[in-house]
């Protein structure tokens, strides 16, 4: 109880709460944005919401070339998730900034765009690319898809893979818009992957990608999706990326990883859930699986972690980032 | 494809609403459930051909636990009723959340999105028009032939089904379209087969019809009407997860009218599709038993080439 | 569909269904066992199920000494599961030789007895004596406990750490009975954990554990569980189950791992669920957290699975472990 | 503890059974639901001091989405009443589970596990008693005040609360028991103050005093009667994940009759147990507001000792 008298919430009032982060210098108006994969890039939400509103649209995945994605099915629900194996479908990068940005920028959208690249070369060209363009706030780089044929290019599993990744990236991009590395729950210890990233140049992290799954169709005797294993996210996984963010966060006040920026996602369907993330160290929050059930959560749950946050007794949002862990601290203090 | 290609953006149609309907009727109706559902004006001027997603499987007050809404057609809007604005639906108890649907009792709330999807495409003027349903996929026809009737067109009703308890909507078909025919597979109503056995002697060159039902059912209707010099409209049911165009699970691969196959998004392109550009090669092809990528859609992975 | 016509349902009776199994050399009635840390020692169970027509009974973890485990809270209920850290609860071998052996032997329960030890020299000493007691039919190393307070101490996670402990394990237990590894999800690479124990000398594998997670207490603003991280079990990650147990099964088939019997875990509720994991290659399953929602689950699952597969037109068991593997097979033959 | 140690193996006590309930009542009680629900001979076969565990938010048809059930002191059995067999339920909506209990309508179907945990000790004949409850802890005492008045003893009963509207059972209470007090924080009924305000007035040494409430009222009542040679039976509300003893998530350190203290199940070693064996020292104090583990606890980390 004691920690959180220091925050009595009657004190703060809900409507001077400020709710202003930033990620690795780029500002957003909120902490709340679109996952990548769950938002296209905005054009068809926009019919529904004020995309300008949110905290930023994380676009789907942009790579070099046109990309059919797999085969269907392309999903099975899952309980309290879902897996896909989408398989990375886009028009490529032209198409993508011939169109898609454009758009983006008249809708007045703050704008981080997902690249993934098939070897360190391509992901360079692209970030290369899109950090010269206006409207581009943020690149992330997606080195954890699990829908890719080949497991061995899941370069998040690996960080001397997932290293040269980022370090191509980070040359090419030049310090232009920051970059962030989105990192797989599927690895032995997160924290070094974390740290390879970073070192790599990495100025934040954007944490969890899906982790692998596969639901077997009964009646047909095989996998139900035509991708054999795919992407499980949705509410089942938000126990496991609260555990990522907090482990990597750990890290970085025990002095193990540099400190930077941590931008939560997974499972995030409510303003409750993205608190979860916040105070165990994630500075933003993206909300994927949840837009499908509604595509007002993530508006919806910018509003109510604003609501949360300032019931707790916090006036900034930027002072709830890792709260507790702090309060963890306070707690093990010898003259507590 | 010959529709414009970004469906998800189409200006002049209704676009989807959250909202809270209440259920004011749940009838059974053969093996069907149909429902009636009160909601307010926006959702109510739903035109044919769209759809509702519904979330299932949890009190409308609580988040759902089955995270995914389930797809269903309307059977009709009506903007200014008894009841005010409603929504009706059919639904077949298939799984856990159809059939969660057809447990809701009047005075229940029900949490949909709608209407979602393109309305079917209106056929030139005086185009005589079939429609064919195949079980619920007679659900929006009735709505979908007195508009048609309305503006002029001479409307047959083809309803077939495994057996008379799948049949839907037949009387009220009777009522709104010119002609009703019905095939059952056991003959337990109307001609003894499949509806492609009686959709031959109903086709005319430039006639368009309306298929909604399995996809082997459409697949035959497209065939037969291209033998028949007519244009077939495809109602297709992918499995969506998002429902508005952001997820790219729901996808086809359709040849769009630049002559390039893509992975078409079902949900904001569709549901109705022109039968002649879905590439019926691929389409059941694929190895779970959906869909292949044609080696000729738009980045489709090369055979042997580079990291995919 | 091809697959399917060489099984016409019609033609098979389901009761003539054979159920039994065996777990290398371990013979089962039934594929249904419980699992470790659900069912305590069977005797509460006892109360409510006949626990001799289960499978097995899988014991809660034993050490050497009694183990208070940890503070309270213990559970987080989360979206279709839930995480504990129990912490290895226990009275020790010698309560465990002097008590509940002796009932589940009275009982007539088939018995998998777990061990844990904080060093390999204590999980042999475990094993070691209980490979003499009658009554013990095999024994599982849980090497795959998240709920320790030195993250090192999950062998599981490490290939030359959990070889380590199956060496001295299977050593001191000198073939008397069989001798399963229980693998943690949380790797990079489970096929590298799994071969490491089977050249270990792993008679089987069991897999898998629970996977770590937390849940913040957002009013207190600190996470829910004492123990800071738990074990996320249950329906959620059920796909995560299927996808190890598929992955390991494949890497037998492809000659990669030696063959060895899987016994499949995770989120099973229902005899379909059972169903998947057998199917992705499990030769037996353990229901854990779905025996707390109903403890008659377990027996349910056993009744149930046989339908399920019966219906699928399998004459036995044995035939359905791993099926999905030949369907999928079959499906790329170039002949097709 | 004063009890014998495996309470999940009890001979001569009803034993649980899962049970298909129909809700036949669900009256609001002020702050509360009073649910009277159909059971069956076995189920209604419980002892006062028991509990139901209930499964949540979901059709009792499906499995249920939320996994872990929900405990509820069972307010009173009926093995043979007008409606059947009946067990009575007494929910405050506090989180979703309980909510989602508290919004049962007559008919519903409601899936549940009972009796579980161990029935109220008995007192030595002609012991005087006084039964405590704070909110719904009251919900039990009605039923537990008639039997013991029965059995020859004296009852008196306190009803407390933070106010009026949370009090649960007060008129039922006047008739059953000898004497009944109430108490309010805010004195909207009965004395203003706490349950421990009226108590020592009521205690004489030898009394057995049984409470159900909140932790910090149990310790409470626990010190106001030792002060006063009365003993103390608390029934706790530990979080259960399987409510009949194989997982170990409900426990509290009692002080065992050995002199040793043990984490012990709640759910099978209560919920009721004896206020003197509560290790109240530990509860509350663990590091995460729950129980710590005293470190003169059977199998306690030793400070700085090996692996753990
Ligand atoms: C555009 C559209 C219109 C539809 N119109 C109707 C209608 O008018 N009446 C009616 O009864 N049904 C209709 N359906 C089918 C209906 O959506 C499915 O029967 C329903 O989703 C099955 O859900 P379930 O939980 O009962 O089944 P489950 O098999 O438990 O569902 C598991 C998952 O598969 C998906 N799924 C299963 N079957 C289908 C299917 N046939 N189509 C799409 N997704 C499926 C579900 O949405 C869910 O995500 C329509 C589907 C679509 C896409
Ligand atoms: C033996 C016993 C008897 C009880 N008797 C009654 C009664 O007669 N009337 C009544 O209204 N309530 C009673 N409770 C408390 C009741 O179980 C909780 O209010 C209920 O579990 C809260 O669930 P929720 O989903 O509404 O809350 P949430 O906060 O959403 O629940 C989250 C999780 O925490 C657990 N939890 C939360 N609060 C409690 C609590 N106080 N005790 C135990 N677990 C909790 C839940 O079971 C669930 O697993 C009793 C609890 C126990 C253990
Ligand atoms: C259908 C779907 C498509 C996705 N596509 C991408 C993608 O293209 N790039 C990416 O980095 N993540 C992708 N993701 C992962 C999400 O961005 C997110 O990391 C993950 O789903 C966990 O968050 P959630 O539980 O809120 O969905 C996708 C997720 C889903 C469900
Ligand atoms: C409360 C609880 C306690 C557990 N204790 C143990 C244990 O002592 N030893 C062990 O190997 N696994 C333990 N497990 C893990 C289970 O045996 C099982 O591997 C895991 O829960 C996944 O299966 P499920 O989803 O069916 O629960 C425990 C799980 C739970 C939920
Ligand atoms: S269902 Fe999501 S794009 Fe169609
Ligand atoms: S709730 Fe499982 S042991 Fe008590």
């Amino acid at each position: 109880m004691s920690t959180l008298s220091t925050f009595g919430s009657a004190t703060f009032d809900p409507a001077a709460f400020d709710p202003g982060t930033s990620v690795a210098g780029l500002a957003l108006a909120n902490p709340v944005l679109t996952a990548s994969g769950c938002a296209a890039a905005g054009r068809e939400l926009g019919r529904l919401i004020d995309v300008a509103a949110l905290g930023a649209v994380v676009t789907k995945t942009i790579m070099r070339d046109a990309r059919s994605g797999r085969p269907t099915p392309r999903m099975a629900e899952t309980p309290s998730g879902m897996l896909n194996s989408i398989g990375l479908q886009g028009p490529g990068i032209d198409a993508f900034l011939a169109t898609d940005l454009p758009w983006l920028r008249r809708a007045g959208a703050t704008t981080i765009v997902s690249v993934a690249g098939g070897d360190p070369e391509e992901f360079a060209e692209l970030a290369g690319r899109l950090a010269g363009e206006p409207g581009v706030g943020a690149i992330e780089v997606n080195i954890s898809c699990p829908n890719v044929a080949n497991r061995g290019l899941v370069f998040a599993c690996d960080p001397s893979s997932a290293s040269a990744v980022v370090s191509a990236v980070t040359e090419a991009v030049g310090g232009r818009v920051p970059v962030l590395a989105k990192l797989s729950p599927d690895v032995t210890d997160i924290v070094a992957i974390a740290g390879a990233v970073l070192d790599a140049g990495a100025d934040g992290l954007s944490m969890i990608n899906t982790t692998l799954g596969m639901v077997i169709d009964v009646t047909r005797m095989r996998p139900l999706l035509a991708g054999l294993t795919g992407g499980l996210s949705g509410p089942a996984i938000r126990p496991i990326a609260v555990r990522c963010v907090w482990q990597v966060h750990a890290a970085m006040r025990a002095g193990i990883l540099r400190p930077a920026p941590i931008v939560g996602i997974g499972g995030v369907a409510t303003g409750r859930d993205a608190a979860e993330l916040v105070l165990a160290g994630a500075c933003a929050v993206q909300v994927g699986t949840a837009t499908f059930h509604d595509p007002g959560t993530p508006a919806r749950v910018a509003t109510d972690l604003a609501a949360v946050l300032a019931g707790l007794g916090f006036a900034r949002f930027a002072d709830a980032v890792g709260h507790a862990h702090t309060v963890l601290a306070r707690e093990t203090e010898p003259n507590r | 494809m010959s529709t414009p290609s970004l469906g998800a953006l189409d200006d002049g149609r209704p676009g989807p609403v959250a909202v809270r309907a209440v259920v004011v009727a749940n009838r059974p109706a053969g093996a069907y459930h149909h429902l009636v559902l009160a909601v307010d004006d926006r959702t109510a001027a739903a035109r044919p051909g769209q759809f509702a997603a519904v979330a299932v499987g949890a009190d409308p007050d609580q988040p759902t636990p089955t995270l995914l809404r389930r797809a269903f057609s309307l059977h009709r809007a009506t903007p200014a009723g008894p009841d005010g604005p409603t929504l009706e639906l059919v639904v077949a108890p298939r799984g856990t959340g159809s059939t969660w649907v057809t447990r809701r009792r009047p005075g229940d709330r029900l949490d949909l999105v709608a209407p979602l999807g393109r309305p079917f495409p209106a056929p030139p003027p005086s185009t005589p028009v079939v429609l064919v349903g195949g079980g619920y996929g007679s659900a929006p026809l009735g709505w979908w032939a007195r508009e048609l009737r309305a503006a002029g067109h001479a409307v047959t009703v083809v309803a077939g089904a495994a057996d008379a308890s799948r049949l839907f909507g037949v009387d009220d078909a009777r009522a709104l379209a010119d002609r009703v025919l019905v095939t059952t597979d056991d003959g337990s109503a109307g001609t003894r087969g499949r509806v492609t056995a009686v959709l031959p002697e109903l086709l005319t060159p430039g006639t368009w019809v309306y298929a909604c039902g399995p996809m082997a059912m459409l697949r035959a209707v497209t065939e037969v009407s291209a033998a028949h010099g007519a244009r077939a409209w495809c109602a297709v049911e992918e499995s969506m997860a998002c429902g508005v165009g952001v997820c790219m699970t729901c996808v086809l691969p359709v040849r769009w009218d630049d002559g390039v196959t893509r992975m078409t998004r079902t949900c904001v392109e569709g549901p109705t599709l022109d039968g002649a550009a879905l590439r019926w090669d691929a389409i059941g092809a694929g190895p779970g038993g959906g869909s292949a990528v044609p080696a000729d859609c738009l980045g489709a992975p090369r055979p042997g080439g580079g990291p995919r």
